[in-house]
């Protein structure tokens, strides 16, 4: 019972970092419905900013803090440097993929050069170090905090997108920037800063995994870009309690295929549910019905 | 596409613009608005030059456009479509607006949550006219307004353009459906190829042969 | 006038975790590069290192194999990092007669594939028997658990040596478990073997994989009285840095260790920490030690005009002094060397007493 | 001088068969791209070809030819497999099934020992790949997609692409189209994959995942997806970027990227688009379009 | 070219709890013009879609000549003669007007893919013929001098002129326009009205959707009147203007004649 307990919580903790990042994938990929594999990137950005704000000596909810503005202004930056001009140039959704995914390749060379190849780590608090025993399940503060973190994020930013004005003007955008214009959107502004956003949260959930699993290094946001992106496609793109909900899914799933079957074939486990998942809910887990009509 | 167009459309008028396929009358409203840049000449509003100003901020001093081919956000519902009309305003009357639209077409409250790209032609239009209403704009450009609407509510739609015009909105009206345009309008401008081929009282326009045969038809 | 002895230098630099070993053995190769240059050993031989960087891609291993032969002539090739280069790479050499050294490649199979294909790291299965033996006689467990990155050539392998070597002692393997390259949580096989509870574990993976994995396991509250072992390529300064006061007590073996005490090895990672401002690893060892081994036959065979005549050279190295100890290859072209058994101790690798 | 050209050939002939190579792949991708199908499963296609080929050579015997054709044939039925149920799902869902697909079969190669040699992979593999079977391939591939553009079979391929409820109601069977061009593409990938596998001793399932997936991906869409040379164009400048850039030690990869995002700014066609820029101050099709419209209004 | 008679029974549709369609039956005679009219939303498209196989119809039958079309695809309801313009124009915006409309021959092509590699001679004619027809029925419909042109960059109303220049480079057997004269002006509503005349002089079963009754009433020859996804007036066009209940759901006081 308390293994089980105990995958629950790794399970949980493991699925909060996926819901974060995957956050901000879901504003890009689905909601403005552009391919940025720079997001990755953006995450492995943040957990640098985040580790030199703490080596600064800057306490945690500081170093956070700029862990997100890092992780935004490098997301504004791949806004500025290749979406806009791309867009300006009629050029295919498909060329924004090979785009950012070059610009992500340089990003991690320019990390290499800067920090070095090797892995890092957060300089150990105390407030990191705490953790509880409950029935011989281990919780770390962290978990708990990233764990809150994710719902709170969560339910902030579909509040924003489904409720507020600055929601509709992104789906606006997304939808034609031509329509945007007649209503009035500044588009240009409202991209960008939705790449802030976007960023700001891969830059959070980056530094928020670098300190619970100790791994700061230049390739960490590659593995990290597929799970976002496989969480956002389950949960339904542009859907924001999706992304979350797939994100905590993903984690369970993994958890539980290696505690269950067998961590040799935990992706494929996890894959093949998605498969047959999409089979069933071919526009994702929490999607709505078809907009689109003949 | 167009060449040396010269029109002008007095603070509370309503101008109509009708002129044969391809002739340029949707461009002309996208220049205005700012969607596509004019080549040369200038373009005044309310005595300023808006030639260079991004389509935001014409939409902010007060120009609205219900543009060809209703363009409405798909995969939005129809009240976030209404409610994206009203993007710039920052006053507490959008929600009466709302109410007003809603009143006047009655389609849409009732399908308020419904994805407006489910809706039918002719509901896509009446969001699209919706849309322009709640920006409250001081000049109201509408691209064939009457399209793909039943007989009837196109009746509506033109008492409801004249209320507009008459309550102070400046209209300016592209319409294939001449004979009505004139109708509620007081100055037309027609054209051809990208000229102004013809311009006068709408009520002369109404009684000029040629226009009759070309546009109009014997009623 | 000088004659060049051109060295092929086949490591990744950029592109993945493979770039991490590599940049460590292009370093350590550099460095004896020039110490034997400006020594004049070598008297009117010059050896030229030419690096270049296959970014752990075995496609542009094979391209720069084709090109470091053909076109740079060169007398013997230093790399690749990777077995899997290794693999799809070596063979070239061994057709056209131009001797390979591996200072990084560990998988079985290796020097199988030509009698031109040396390698100067010892293959897990000389080094973790030793260590396992250390171990057996120290604590006597009886279960063991194992954790390997089942997506990696070396680990794979590593993997099969360590099954092979506990049953063999007799010890019984109670849970198996496996990751990915990339990973970053091992909570859920932690659990998995926390719950089977084994005396020891045995971890293979890299070094910062080990590093984690370690760190996690006593955080899940695998107890201190489950010894901790892991493979050959585990052994890096990074280990103790990322995992802490956790890595107390993580057991390994090794043919080299910083602190291995003779003046050669001395000599060595002082001017490596002079050089690099950082301390080297087994790697960088190893890959200086096969820059002697090609100094040492060039001078033995007279010159690299013939690379058979070289390549026999290189074959009978035998009690070359090396930084660590004496160096020699076996039949098999594999180093003979005595491995030795490092315990973790507050963030240093010391010699285990027997 | 052919002292010259054979020395040449002998340091660069891996190279040159590489750039092959690939853009035998980006014509599989081509195939699919131009339906709209983004796909992700190159990786599970080559793996599939790779492994039942050497299969074939290495435990049974086959001719060379044979064993080739067997791995093309099995990625082709893989994809034929898969296509039913993923080719219902739209853009980004289709991409994702298509990528579990490639990592299911990753991870089988890599518990499967027996047969794929789990991670250590299989060595030793006879070299039986030469330049003029990849430069064959290229050349087969790059015919049939030239004449099918230019028939009612690439019309309806477009008009998939852009409306399939256009098509549909055109009389194409969407369905069956798009399925075919999946299979021709899995069965290129797959022959790819089997010509990869013999060219270079060894396989491991590290060649086809995910980066392989995407690589292929990019060679098309850097090319110009529009165009039938882009493909070629694409794998060949992607091929030879890192061995030009070598000089740059450190600053490969970023370099890389610079100049891969450049291209694409530049020419967000595609290099093929190179040949739409301005030259003489007018841009190829523009003056049709021009007199075209001025007629219209005439 | 010999019409076909569309009959539909009882069909239904309804989407998340929407009746679109409640329930409809009419029958559009064989090379005769009916119109389909009715206030917005009272699913006019949506039968139009049910036809085309586009949407499944929920109930109800549809038969071609006796023989039911109700449940096959939409490529197959085309191989029967079935073409279609769209409301919301549907062209491949970055492709020639030429191309559009040559897409419309698909079903025409006889030779197989492998004819096509082989490059047989008579690939060759088939596809000279197919863009020879392609290019008259621009000129038919006045708009030859635009094939070269991108379908994106047309006028609204010319677009309309490709969607239609498309379905009848289908050859059909029954055409269903939707709304084909919306934003045209009066001049150009009459050509219209001559090319469907054209149309059905040719032999073709035409279904008409539209809310110009002037249009409407000079070229049908049957009028079947909608609301709420109902059946609510059926009759000449004559008839059509004068129902009380027409008039009171659709045409509003000002239109009857
Ligand atoms: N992006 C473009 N590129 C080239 N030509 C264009 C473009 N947009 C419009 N045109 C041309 O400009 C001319 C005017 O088009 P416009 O859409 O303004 O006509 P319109 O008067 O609104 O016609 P309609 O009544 O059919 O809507 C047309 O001949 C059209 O082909
Ligand atoms: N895919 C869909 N999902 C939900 N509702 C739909 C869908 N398609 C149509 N509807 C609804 O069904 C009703 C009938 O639509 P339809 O398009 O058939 O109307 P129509 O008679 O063609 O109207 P119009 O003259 O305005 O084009 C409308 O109220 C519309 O909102
Ligand atoms: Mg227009
Ligand atoms: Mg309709």
């Amino acid at each position: 019972m308390s293994t089980f307990l105990q995958q629950l919580v790794n399970g949980i903790s493991l699925g909060s970092t996926y819901a974060v990042f995957a956050m901000g994938c879901t504003l890009i990929f689905g909601v403005l419905n552009i391919v940025n594999m720079a997001q990755g990137a953006f995450f492995m950005g943040g957990a640098y900013f985040g580790l030199e704000a703490a080596r600064l000596g800057l306490p945690a909810p500081l170093a956070l803090a700029v862990a997100l503005a890092g992780g935004g202004l490098l997301g504004m930056l791949s806004e500025l440097v290749i979406f806009r001009t791309l867009r300006a140039r009629g050029g295919h959704r498909w060329m924004g993929l090979v785009a950012s995914l070059a610009l992500a390749r340089m990003m991690i060379g320019l990390a290499q050069e800067i920090f070095g190849t090797q892995v890092q780590r957060y300089p150990a608090s105390d407030l990191m170090q705490i953790s509880w025993e409950i029935a011989d399940v281990r919780i770390q503060l962290l978990q708990v905090v990233l764990l809150l973190v994710s719902l709170l994020l969560m339910a902030l930013l579909a509040f924003v997108l489904q409720r507020s004005s600055i929601g509709r003007a992104i789906r606006t955008v997304a939808f034609s920037e031509d329509v945007a214009r007649i209503v009035g959107v500044p588009v240009g502004r409202t991209i960008l800063a939705t790449f802030f956003l976007a960023g700001a949260l891969a830059g959070a959930a980056g530094m928020l995994l670098g300190n619970l699993f100790n791994v700061v290094s230049p390739f960490m946001g590659e593995q990290m870009l597929v799970k976002g992106l496989t969480v956002i496609i389950l949960g339904g793109l542009g859907n924001v309690p999706g992304a979350v909900a797939g994100g905590f899914l993903l984690g369970l799933i993994e958890v539980f295929s290696v505690a269950y079957v067998s961590s040799s074939f935990r992706d494929a486990i996890g894959f093949g549910l998605i498969f047959v998942i999409l089979l069933v809910k071919p526009n994702g887990l929490f999607s709505g019905f078809e907009e689109r009509r003949a | 596409m167009l060449e040396g167009i010269s029109l002008s459309v007095p603070t509370g008028s309503c101008v109509c613009l009708i002129g044969a396929n391809g002739a340029g009358k949707t461009t002309t409203l996208s220049a205005i608005c700012g969607l596509v840049a004019a080549s040369s000449g200038d373009i005044l509003l309310e005595g300023q030059s808006i030639r260079r100003a991004s389509a935001d901020v014409i939409v902010r001093r007060g120009v609205s456009l219900v543009p060809e081919g209703r363009r409405v956000v798909s995969n939005m519902s129809v009240e976030d479509n209404l409610l994206v009309g009203a993007y710039t305003r920052r006053d507490d009357q959008v929600g009466a607006d709302l109410e007003s639209v809603y009143r006047r077409f009655g389609r849409l409250r009732e399908r308020r949550k419904q994805f407006a790209g489910q809706m039918s032609g002719g509901e896509q239009q009446m969001l699209a006219i919706g849309r322009a209403l709640m920006a409250r704009p001081k000049l109201l450009l509408l691209d064939e307004p009457s399209m793909g609407l039943a007989p009837q509510i196109v009746n509506d739609i033109f008492r409801t353009i004249r209320e507009i015009n008459a309550a102070g909105t400046t209209v300016l009206l592209v319409e294939q459906n001449a004979r009505k345009a004139l109708s509620i309008a007081s100055y037309g401008y027609v054209l051809e190829s990208g000229g102004i081929k013809l311009e006068g009282q709408a009520g002369d326009l109404l009684k000029s042969p040629q226009i009759v045969a070309a546009y109009l038809g014997s009623a | 006038s000088e004659t060049p002895v051109n060295i092929g230098i086949v490591q990744a630099t950029s592109g993945g975790s493979a770039a991490l070993y590599g940049l460590m053995q292009k370093n350590g190769a550099e460095l004896a590069i020039d110490e034997i240059n400006t020594s004049g050993k070598l008297g009117d031989y010059k050896l030229v290192g030419i690096h270049q960087d296959d970014a752990g891609d075995r496609g542009q291993s094979v391209n720069i194999f084709q090109r470091l032969i053909n076109q740079e002539k060169v007398a013997v090739i230093l790399g690749p990092t990777l077995a899997t280069s290794a693999f799809a790479a070596d063979p070239l050499a061994q057709k056209a007669g131009v001797p390979v050294i591996a200072s990084s490649n560990t998988a079985p199979g290796i020097t199988d594939m030509g009698d031109y294909i040396f390698r100067t790291s010892p293959p897990e299965s000389m080094v973790f028997p030793g260590v396992l033996a250390y171990v057996k006689k120290k604590y006597s467990p009886k279960t063991a658990a194992q954790i390997y990155g089942i997506d990696d050539t070396l680990m794979k392998s590593a993997y099969a040596v360590h099954k092979k070597a506990l049953e063999s002692e007799d010890i019984k393997i109670v849970a198996t478990e496996t990751f990915q390259k990339g990973d970053v949580d091992y909570s859920a096989q932690l659990t998995k073997i926390k719950a089977a509870n084994p005396d020891i574990l045995v971890i293979g993976g890299l070094a910062e994989e080990t590093a984690n994995i370690v760190r996690q396991a006593r955080q899940l509250g695998i107890p201190p009285s489950t010894v901790i072992l892991g493979a050959n390529a585990a052994i890096s300064n990074k280990l103790a840095e990322l995992a802490g006061a956790t890595a107390d007590g993580f057991t390994v073996g090794s043919g080299w260790f910083i602190q291995y005490d003779s003046p050669k090895n001395k000599a060595f990672v002082e001017a490596y920490r002079k050089r690099y401002s950082s301390d080297p690893d087994n790697f960088a060892a190893q890959a200086y030690t096969s820059v002697y081994v090609v100094a040492d036959a060039v001078k033995r065979a007279g010159g690299v005009s013939d690379l058979k005549k070289l390549r026999d050279a290189i074959a009978a190295t035998k009690d070359l002094e090396a930084n660590n100890g004496s160096f020699s290859f076996d039949a098999h072209r594999e180093p003979a060397v005595t491995p030795k058994v490092l315990v973790m101790k507050g963030g240093k690798f010391i010699l285990a007493a027997d | 001088m052919s002292a010259w050209i054979s020395q040449f050939f002998a340091s660069y002939s891996n190279i040159i068969d590489l750039c092959l190579l690939n853009s035998l792949v980006g014509y599989g991708l081509f195939l699919a791209l131009s339906a709209n199908m983004f796909s992700l499963a190159t990786g599970g296609f080559m793996a599939l070809g790779a492994y039942c080929s050497v299969y074939c050579t290495m435990e049974l015997g086959f001719p060379f030819a044979p064993a080739v054709f067997a791995g093309a044939l099995l990625a082709a039925l893989g994809a034929a497999a898969i296509g039913a149920p993923v080719l219902r799902l739209r853009g980004d869902y289709f991409m994702l099934a298509t990528f579990a697909f490639t990592e299911v079969i990753r991870v089988i190669a890599l518990n499967w020992d027996s047969v794929t040699g789990g991670a250590i992979g299989i060595f030793s593999i006879p070299r039986h790949t030469e330049t003029w079977h990849l430069a064959l391939a290229v050349a087969v591939v790059i015919y049939v997609a030239y004449t099918l553009r230019r028939s009612y079979f690439g019309r309806a391929i477009a008009a998939v692409k852009q409306d399939d409820v256009v098509a549909q109601s055109m009389g194409v069977n969407v369905f069956m189209h798009r399925l075919s061009l999946f299979i021709a593409s899995g069965f290129i990938c797959g022959a790819a994959g089997a010509l990869a596998a013999h060219l270079n001793y060894f396989i491991g399932p590290g060649d086809f995942g995910l980066v392989r997936s995407v690589d292929a991906l990019t060679y098309p869409i850097l090319g110009g997806v529009n165009a039938l040379a882009g493909p070629l164009i694409g794998a060949i400048f992607t091929t030879l970027l890192p061995e030009a850039l070598r000089f740059s030690n450190q600053l490969r990869e970023i370099l890389m990227g610079a100049l891969v995002v450049a291209i694409v700014l530049y020419l967000p066609g595609g290099a093929m688009s190179v040949f739409k820029l301005r030259w003489f101050g007018v841009r190829a099709g523009e003056t049709k379009l021009a007199a075209a419209t001025e007629q219209a209004q005439s | 070219m010999i019409g076909v008679q569309l009959e539909v029974w009882k069909i239904a549709k309804r989407f998340q709890g929407i009746v679109a369609v409640d329930s409809i039956s009419f029958v559009a005679a064989a090379r005769q013009v009916t119109g389909l009219i009715g206030p917005n939303g009272s699913g006019k498209t949506t039968t139009m879609n049910m036809i085309t196989g586009l949407y499944p119809a929920d109930a109800g039958r549809i038969t071609l000549d006796g023989v039911p079309l109700t449940g096959s695809p939409p490529h197959q309801v085309a191989a029967r003669g079935v073409a279609r313009t769209f409301q919301n124009i549907r062209l491949l915006a970055d492709q020639s007007v030429l191309a559009n409309v040559t897409l419309g021959t698909h079903l025409g092509h006889r030779r197989s893919i492998l004819a096509v590699l082989a490059r047989l001679p008579g690939v060759a004619r088939e596809e000279r013929e197919a863009e020879g027809r392609c290019r008259s029925l621009l000129d038919e419909l006045r708009i030859g001098h635009l094939a070269e042109v991108l379908a994106g960059n047309l006028s609204y109303g010319d677009r309309r002129r490709v969607e239609i220049a498309r379905a009848l480079a289908t050859r059909p057997r029954l055409l269903l326009l939707d709304e084909p004269a919306a934003g045209m002006n009066h001049s150009e509503k009459e050509q219209l009205a001559d090319l469907i005349r054209q149309i059905k002089a040719s032999g073709i079963t035409v279904l008409l959707i539209e809310h110009d009754i002037d249009l409407v009433s000079k070229v049908t020859d049957h009028i079947v009147c909608l609301n709420f996804g109902r059946e609510i007036a059926e009759g000449t066009p004559a008839e059509i203007r004068n129902s009380p209940a027409v008039i009171e759901a659709y045409l509003g006081r000002d239109e009857a004649a």
